[in-house]
C-alpha cells in the first residue's frame, strides 16, 4: 500500500471515507490522530471483541492486547472475533490473526499473560489510553492505579447478565479515577464473573462497542479538558433497552492514588506493597 | 402528611425487591424533614422482601460498598450524601457495581 | 456433533451455557426456540454485520441474508464481518463464511439479489422474523408491507453519522406497523445514505448490535401481546452516549396496509401497483 | 407572563438551530392557552436560524412528513398532536427519522 502523501495510502483513504465525512467526527486531522495513537486493550473477551473489531476497523495505529487466557467454545456466543477453529489459541493471537484480515493498516501487539504488579507499567506506559475490559475487581483496580500514576486515560466497560456499565476514568490526569468512585472495594462475596452469572452476549457486545465509541471521542480530542464531565453510564438489555447517563463525582482531592497525597506509587505496587488479590479478596481472577 | 418519590434498582440489586426494578414510595414524613439517612431506613423496612437480603444492600450502618446512588441522575457524592434532604417526586437509583467483561 | 439429546449436541450446551444461565434469558426452552427459529437479516451492511454476528453465535437455528451488493473496501470501517480478503465477494457469502466458522451449528441461506415486488413474498414467508437492516426508504417500506402481509414481526434499526433508531413493527400482528409511523414518505431530497451522509462505524454497530438483543427478546418470549407497548428507541453517540426509549403510537385502524380497510394488498404489490421507488422519489436504492 | 419548555431537535435536526441540541424556549403566552401549533411557530421564528432551513421542518403548514415529535417522550400522536397545551417544563423533542444501515 504505497503513501500517496505524507499520512495514507489510497487504500486507507478509501477505508476511513465514511467516518471522515461525519462532521462530529472532525475529518482528516482525527483521522490522523487515529493513525497516530496507540491503545492497550486488556481482556479479549466479551468486551474485547467487539471493541477490537471497531477500533481497527476505524485505523487506530496500534493495539496492544492482554490476555492470558485460551478460546473456549462457551466463549463463542459473546466472543465473536474468535471462532470455532480458533478454540485452545491464545485470545489474543486469535483476535490478532482477525484484525490482520480486516486491517491490514493496524500493527498488533499481543501479551499472552495476566497483567500483575511485575509487568503492569511496562506494558501500560506504552500506549496513550488503556480500555479496561477485564473480568475481576483487583485487576480494575491494578489498571487503574498503573494508568493513573502512568498518566493515561482509561476507558472502563463491565457488564454481567444482561446490563452493562461504562466510564471515562483518569481523563488526561484530571477527571476521577475508579478508586475515586469506589474506594472502598466490594466484597469477595457480592462480586460475579460472566463466567459464573452468564451473559447475553449481546448485551456485553453492546457495551463493548460503545467503548469504541469514547475511544474514538478521547483519542480525536472531542473530549477536552474543558468540557470533559465525570460520567458514568448504565446499560440495561431489559425490559426495553435504555442507555442512561449519570453525572458523577469530580476527582477526588481524598482519593489513595490520583489525589493530593496518594498513598499508592509505582514503588509500592512494583514491590508488592499493594496486594490487590488481597485487597478485593480472593474472587476466580479469570481474565474474561 | 407524606410524600411520594421513586426508587429503582438497576445492575442487577432488584434481588432484594424480589426482581421488582421500580418502586413507588411513600415517606412518612414532612417534606423538608426527610434525608436519604430516612430513604435508606425506609427501604430496609419497606421494600427489602427478606431480611437475610438486608446485608447485600447495608454494611456498617450505610450503603454497601460497590453500590452506585444516583439521586436524580447525580452520584449523591455530589447532593450531600446520606444529608440529602428529600422532595417530592425525587428519582433515587441504586445500582451494584458491574465487574465482568 | 452427535446429539446428547433431542435438542442438543454437547458442543451446544458448551456453546450456550453462559446465556441460558441469565435468568431474564428463559433458560434451556428459550434456547431451543431460538435453535426452531428462522430469522432474515435483508441488508448484510453497517447494521446487519454485528446482528448476524450476535444471533449467529447465540444459536439461531437458521438465518436468511438478502444482499446484492458487493464488498468495498469503503464498508470495512463498519461492517467488520467482511475482511480485506473477501472484497468484491458478494456481502452475503462473505456473511455467510464467516458464520460458518464462527457457529456451525447454524444454517445460513443467502440471496444476492434485491428485494422486489417480485421476491419479497416468496422470501419473507419461509421465516419467522424479519431484520430490517436496509438503506432506504422504498426498501423500508417494501419490507414492512410484505412483513405485515405475511404475518411476520420486524425488528427495524437505522443509523446515520452517530445516530441511530430501533423498534419492533408489526409485533405479532398487533403492534404499529413503519407506515403506521410513517404515512408519508419523506421527501427524495431529506433522505441521506450511510455513503452519502457518512457513519461513524461502532455508533451504527451498536445499533445492529441493539437489534439482535431485541431479536433475541422477541424469539424467546420475553414480550408477549399482554405486555408488549410500542416504541422506538433512539441512540445518540455524542455529546454523550444514551439510548432513550420513546413511547409510540399504536397500530393505526386507518393505517393502508395493517389498518381495518387496507389498500395495501398482496396483489398489489405483486402486480406493480405500488411503485415504492415512484412512493419514496429516486433516492439512490443501494442496500448497504 | 410566559413560561419556559424545553426542545430538542436530534437525529440530525439540529442542523436547522446551528448545530444546537437542546433549547430552553420562553413561550410569550399564559400556560394553558399556547398549543403545539403555538410552539411549532415560535420554533421557526426564534430557533430556525436560517429561513431557508423553514422548509426542512415545515411542510404543508405542519412539521415534516419524516420528523417525529414526542412530547415528554411520547409520540405527540397520543398527546393530541397540534392541539396538546403546553404545561412549564413540557419537553419537546423533535426527531430526524434515519434511514441509513
Ligand atoms: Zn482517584
Ligand atoms: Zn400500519
Amino acid at each position: 500500500y504505497p503513501h500517496i502523501d505524507e499520512h495514507f495510502s489510497l487504500d486507507e483513504y478509501k477505508r476511513y471515507g465514511r467516518q471522515m465525512i461525519v462532521p462530529v467526527f472532525g475529518s482528516l486531522p482525527s483521522q490522523i490522530k487515529l493513525k497516530n495513537s496507540s491503545i492497550l486493550v486488556v481482556g479479549a473477551g466479551g468486551l474485547g471483541c467487539p471493541a477490537l473489531l471497531y477500533l481497527s476497523a476505524a485505523g487506530i495505529g496500534k493495539i496492544g492486547i492482554v490476555d492470558d487466557d485460551t478460546v473456549d467454545v462457551s466463549n463463542l456466543h459473546r466472543q465473536v472475533l474468535h471462532t470455532t477453529e480458533s478454540v485452545g489459541m491464545y485470545k489474543c493471537d486469535s483476535a490478532k490473526s482477525y484484525i490482520a484480515k480486516l486491517n491490514p493498516h493496524v500493527e498488533v501487539m499481543t501479551y499472552p499473560i495476566r497483567l500483575s504488579n511485575d509487568n503492569a507499567f511496562d506494558i501500560i506506559k506504552q500506549y496513550d489510553l488503556v480500555l479496561d475490559c477485564t473480568d475481576t475487581p483487583a485487576v480494575r483496580y491494578l489498571i487503574n492505579d498503573v494508568a493513573v500514576l502512568c498518566g493515561k486515560t482509561i476507558v472502563s466497560g463491565s457488564g454481567l447478565k444482561s446490563d452493562g456499565q461504562l466510564s471515562l476514568l483518569n481523563f488526561q490526569n484530571i477527571g476521577p479515577c475508579y478508586r475515586c468512585f469506589y474506594p472502598k472495594p466490594p466484597s469477595a462475596d457480592s462480586v460475579t464473573t460472566c463466567s459464573d452469572g452468564g451473559v447475553i452476549g449481546p448485551a456485553i457486545g453492546l457495551v463493548g462497542i460503545s467503548m469504541a465509541v469514547e475511544t474514538i471521542k478521547v483519542l480525536t480530542g472531542y473530549y477536552t479538558k474543558e468540557n470533559f464531565k465525570p460520567f458514568l453510564s448504565m446499560y440495561s438489555g431489559y425490559p426495553q433497552q435504555q442507555f442512561r447517563v449519570f453525572k458523577m463525582r469530580n476527582r477526588q482531592s481524598n482519593c489513595s492514588v490520583c489525589g493530593t497525597t496518594p498513598s499508592i506509587s509505582k514503588e509500592s505496587i512494583v514491590n508488592h506493597e499493594i496486594d490487590y488479590a488481597a485487597f478485593c479478596g480472593n474472587v476466580n481472577p479469570n481474565v474474561l | 402528611m407524606g410524600f411520594k418519590v421513586k426508587v429503582e434498582f438497576l445492575g442487577g440489586l432488584d434481588v432484594i425487591s424480589g426482581g421488582v426494578r421500580e418502586h413507588k414510595l411513600t415517606i412518612p414524613l414532612e417534606e423538608g424533614e426527610a434525608t436519604v439517612k430516612d430513604l435508606i431506613e425506609n427501604i430496609t423496612k419497606t421494600i427489602i422482601a427478606d431480611p437475610k437480603d438486608i446485608p447485600v444492600f447495608i454494611e456498617d450502618d450505610t450503603v454497601r460498598p460497590g453500590i452506585l446512588v444516583l439521586i436524580n441522575d447525580t452520584d449523591w457524592e455530589l447532593e450531600g450524601m446520606e444529608d440529602y434532604v428529600l422532595e417530592s417526586g425525587d428519582v433515587f437509583t441504586f445500582t451494584s457495581t458491574l465487574h465482568g467483561g
